[in-house]
């Protein structure tokens, strides 16, 4: 499998997202990122992933390729039920989806997530420095998904010690079972996936630890990026750099259009 | 947790919401009515507004153009995710506050997703000039079925460890059967509710096609609703499966047929997005985030709402070929025989 | 029109129970009796009654005639909004219904139904006397329909000071905004047919009134049917028997195979 | 109200039916197989046991019968208003108790509606040979929506007011946004689910047709859902309008095609009441209520039941001119080109 040499950083996102997923698993799929990474898993080593969009959608074969909204006619057409945004997360809510697939604009050591706002919260909460969208289905996904995948860019300014909004629950103060106790299911943040590498979170401390790193990057690259001291995993490998396959996948059969996937070079 | 008697309603209270479902007439009566006649009937100043549609999918734009050239004041918007239709509201408030404005707004998201971020949010939020109130997709969405529901509020496990809790309305109780905490989320009951179908018959009946959002839910919390719909049918051919109808006739006050009501957003069986004329309300609106004047939105609605006497001359104004070329990039997620 | 000379109990009640129905308004309509006089109004005077079913029907034109169950085909056929008993019961709570029209096995002079036991309460409740089917949807009509409209054939034994079992709450123990108080919604009981005759609920004791008596009837024979006292309308009137059109309708056209209504004679 | 740790969960714990669903196996798979494996695979003594579908409407009959003929003890009976699964569970227990038995039953309504009264349910309650609890329709229904949902509770206007509150596990509380009264159920969720539908495919996706009473919320809620069908078909005929299905596959654990699988009762589009049938059970049962022998009851059961090796065998049994009637009888209600 020859190695790609002109991949972009989202690109070896979407590939490390989808080399995440487990086949035959129920991923409840956020927009963007997600949704090509999710694809792209289904097109490789996971023929028998199923999707669940949260504008209702569950199973859709995508045969009509990567929807542009979680809700679009995309992910209804062959689907097994779609009920709504209510029924979506009440499947979740229920125990349904195996794995969230969540992005965010800030992350903390313990997988929480911010896309609120940015600014001094909470005086600052109703005149925010930069208003971000919102939680969307995020927060949902965090509470309620059994395990969730988060993606975040890694950039010094976006990983930081205390968020300026908790949008989207990972592992709280990382005390013991924080999630449990605060009314919470599912054992929330499972793999981190940045710029820079793949992060897991250390089952004691639930603090997030370096597992893999993309080609170029050290240790030292990584926590110097980093706004808080990372965790890092005895062994840490490197993850190898997509295939010339994974990224002809990306570009030419499921983001063809670069509608998440954005063509400029690394 | 505290009882508080001091809970504030945005839109109905929970007794108030149901008085006005008792009072109000839920015979099967032709609701047929203009658009215009709709809105200045059933949109008042001060109402909170619940918005159908999911994003950019079936969003009620023909009733939101109404609204800005009938003008309205002091709105709350209620919605789980949307884009054009608050878009379009809040660049009419951008371009001149003293015809349009928004004092509050409920959502989860409020974007474009692969169309971009909503340049009207950030402008109205970073400079104050709105109130809002954070919630996420399924808290806004079992709000608004708590709403439908009759209850006052539905227990949900988030917001739960976030700050969305601390900033939103929620309470949050220990279980009496478990122990455990939950949270318990306000019944969200809009004055009324602007819904965007794919069929409906004059009584009211309405099928929706591909994803139901969260429709169903807030025309059945809210005191009214207005349904616009690519198709009016007869009730004998909409009733056909009456489990295709999702939101029932006495839940409805208004029915107007509009083609591409939802445009440039999409609408399954009928049309896909025309993102180019999503960004393009956009680009107006995004360079007055950064100080700059607001002579390109202005024309965008003198142009496009102002300026035209109907939603059907603002479609006119799209063209024949650019609108199958939206309808054939829909009709390959679900091709059909005519 | 001309008289029946003929009408069974039955039928007197039917009649009496259409001509409380209102045209143009929403109807929750429990098994048995309330379908056959919910059809009887729909085709006399009130044609643009709307019944809803407790499995989920809105609004169906019963174009094949008389369920024989409240879930059952011909209550789907052509309605305009089916989704289960969760949908009705939903609609109902919201304030959806004007009218519920319900029986009961036993009622109180505050419109309380017993559709669940007779004998000793509570200690004898797990081992009943009698048990009855049980509450279905009564209890629900009871708790969120605008009014209610109670059925109860007219015997000393089922019209008692205290039931064995409140299955279905009507003006509870008639104290000011009892219904209120206790959370419920709806104006609760409007009318009560019996074989006797129709009563309303006296506005501030909220006890059961003698309005209208069936020939034949006295106030005291109806008293003397009851087993607590009868507050008495100052104008009872009689309630004209049923026409034969009427009654033919029943028989040949409503309920020709005598599945609710019963042929044996007065 | 008082918090409970002491809560009695009838079926599983909201915890534990979580943690059922996130241990399953949720892949799309074949889930085809013979009904008496599916009953000995997911069925055992001391289950809880949801019912589907209302009344005599789309009752799991097929189902039941094959649970006779294996043999269960200690049941528990979840449903709404039901008449022929019940019953016929019910006067196996009576006619023989050793081989099977039910302990417990969570219920609005046991009877047959126009067909009469249940036998059944007199005898073993006025003898005091079973535990129960009364609720409503809705409670019930509300009840296995909890579940469904994920929640440990739901929030209803009833039972308030009359005495199901009192021999129930409802717990009162006063709304913390309105200061009134509300009732909050326990969520049900059951060992297992029995439900009869009109179609599914391999995978366990199911059409329902007519009412869906609360089959997709009693499946949703369960640990496991046995579903048998009319009409096995394809995958891609089952999902051509996703919409039409009312229960995903993830919830359904075994699927088999059995014909007439809710006979005597009905099933639309396919077969109107046996009312004769439904009654000659209750015959049979109802003279026992007075102290009568058991022996045509133990005659019916010899018959239709144990004396057949399969629930095709009691079909053939009543005979090609009933059926075509019985097809006949439903077929005015819904008229279609075949």
């Amino acid at each position: 499998m020859t190695v790609s040499t002109d991949y972009t950083a989202q690109e070896i996102i979407v590939v490390a997202g989808a080399k995440v997923l487990e086949d035959n698993k129920i991923v409840f799929v956020g927009t963007g990122l997600p949704m090509v990474a999710s694809l792209l898993a289904s097109r490789t080593h996971a023929p028998g992933l199923i999707p669940v969009f949260e504008a209702g959608a569950v199973g859709p074969p995508l045969k009509h390729g990567l929807p542009v909204s979680v809700g679009d006619s995309r992910t209804f057409t062959g689907a097994s039920y779609v009920k709504g945004l209510n029924g979506a997360f009440e499947l979740t809510q229920r125990g349904f989806a195996d794995f969230g697939f969540i992005g965010g604009a800030e992350v903390d050591m313990y997988g929480n997530l911010n896309s609120t706002m940015m600014g001094d919260f909470p005086a600052g909460y109703q005149k925010p420095k930069v208003r971000l969208p919102g939680s969307g289905g995020a927060s949902d996904m965090a509470a309620s998904c059994e395990r969730t995948i988060l993606i975040v860019p890694h950039d010094k300014k976006k990983f930081n010690e205390k968020l300026s909004y908790v949008t989207s629950p990972g592992h709280l103060d990382g005390s013991p079972n924080a999630r449990y106790n605060a009314g919470m299911q599912g054992k929330g943040p499972y793999r981190l996936i940045t710029t820079k590498g793949i992060f897991d979170f250390e089952e004691k401390t639930k603090r997030m630890r370096l597992i893999q790193m993309f080609p170029g990057e050290t240790v030292e690259s990584i926590q110097a990026a980093t706004g808080f001291e990372l965790l890092i995993a005895d062994n840490v490998t490197e993850f190898p750099a997509p295939t010339v396959e994974e990224v002809r996948l990306i570009r030419e059969e499921i983001d063809p259009n670069g509608v998440f996937v954005k063509r400029a070079a690394k | 947790m505290e009882n508080s008697a001091k809970m504030f309603w945005t839109g109905l209270s929970p007794d108030e919401a149901r008085e006005a479902l008792v009072n109000k007439d839920k015979s099967m009566k032709d609701k047929r009515m203009t658009l215009k006649e709709a809105v200045s009937r059933f949109v008042k100043n001060g109402d909170n507004v619940g918005i159908g549609g999911f994003v950019n999918v079936r969003q009620p734009v023909a009733i939101c153009h109404e609204m800005i050239r009938q003008g309205f004041k002091d709105l709350t918007l209620s919605f789980q995710s949307a884009g054009m239709a608050p878009e379009l509201l809040a660049g009419a408030m951008i371009a001149n506050p003293d015809k349009f404005s928004i004092k509050r707004v409920e959502l989860a998201y409020w974007g474009h997703e692969a169309f971009g971020l909503s340049p009207a949010w950030r402008y109205l939020a970073e400079r104050g000039l709105i109130e809002f109130e954070d919630w996420s997709n399924y808290n806004m969405s079992a709000r608004f079925k708590a709403g439908a529901m009759g209850l006052p509020f539905i227990p949900t496990r988030g917001p739960l460890g976030g700050d969305i809790k601390n900033t939103s309305r929620t309470k949050i109780m220990d279980c009496p059967f478990t122990g455990r905490p939950i949270a318990l989320l306000p019944a969200s009951n809009p004055n009324v509710a602007l819904i965007h179908v794919q069929a409906a018959d004059m009584y009211g009946n309405c099928i929706i096609r591909g994803t139901d959002a969260t429709c169903a839910e807030i025309a059945m919390a809210s005191a009214h609703t207005i349904v616009t719909c690519e198709q009016l049918v007869s009730h004998d051919l909409l009733t056909s499966n009456p489990k295709d109808i999702m939101i029932p006739f006495p839940a409805v006050d208004a029915v107007i047929q509009v083609p591409y009501g939802a445009y440039p957003g999409a609408c399954r069986r009928h049309y896909w997005f025309n993102g180019d004329h999503v960004r393009q309300l956009l680009g107006c609106i995004a360079p007055m985030c950064k100080g700059g004047a607001p002579d390109a939105l202005k024309a965008y609605y003198d142009e496009n709402i102002y300026g035209v006497e109907s939603f059907e001359d603002y479609i006119a104004k799209i063209g024949v070929k650019q609108l199958l070329a939206d309808k054939a990039a829909e009709a390959v997620h679900c091709e059909r025989l005519v």
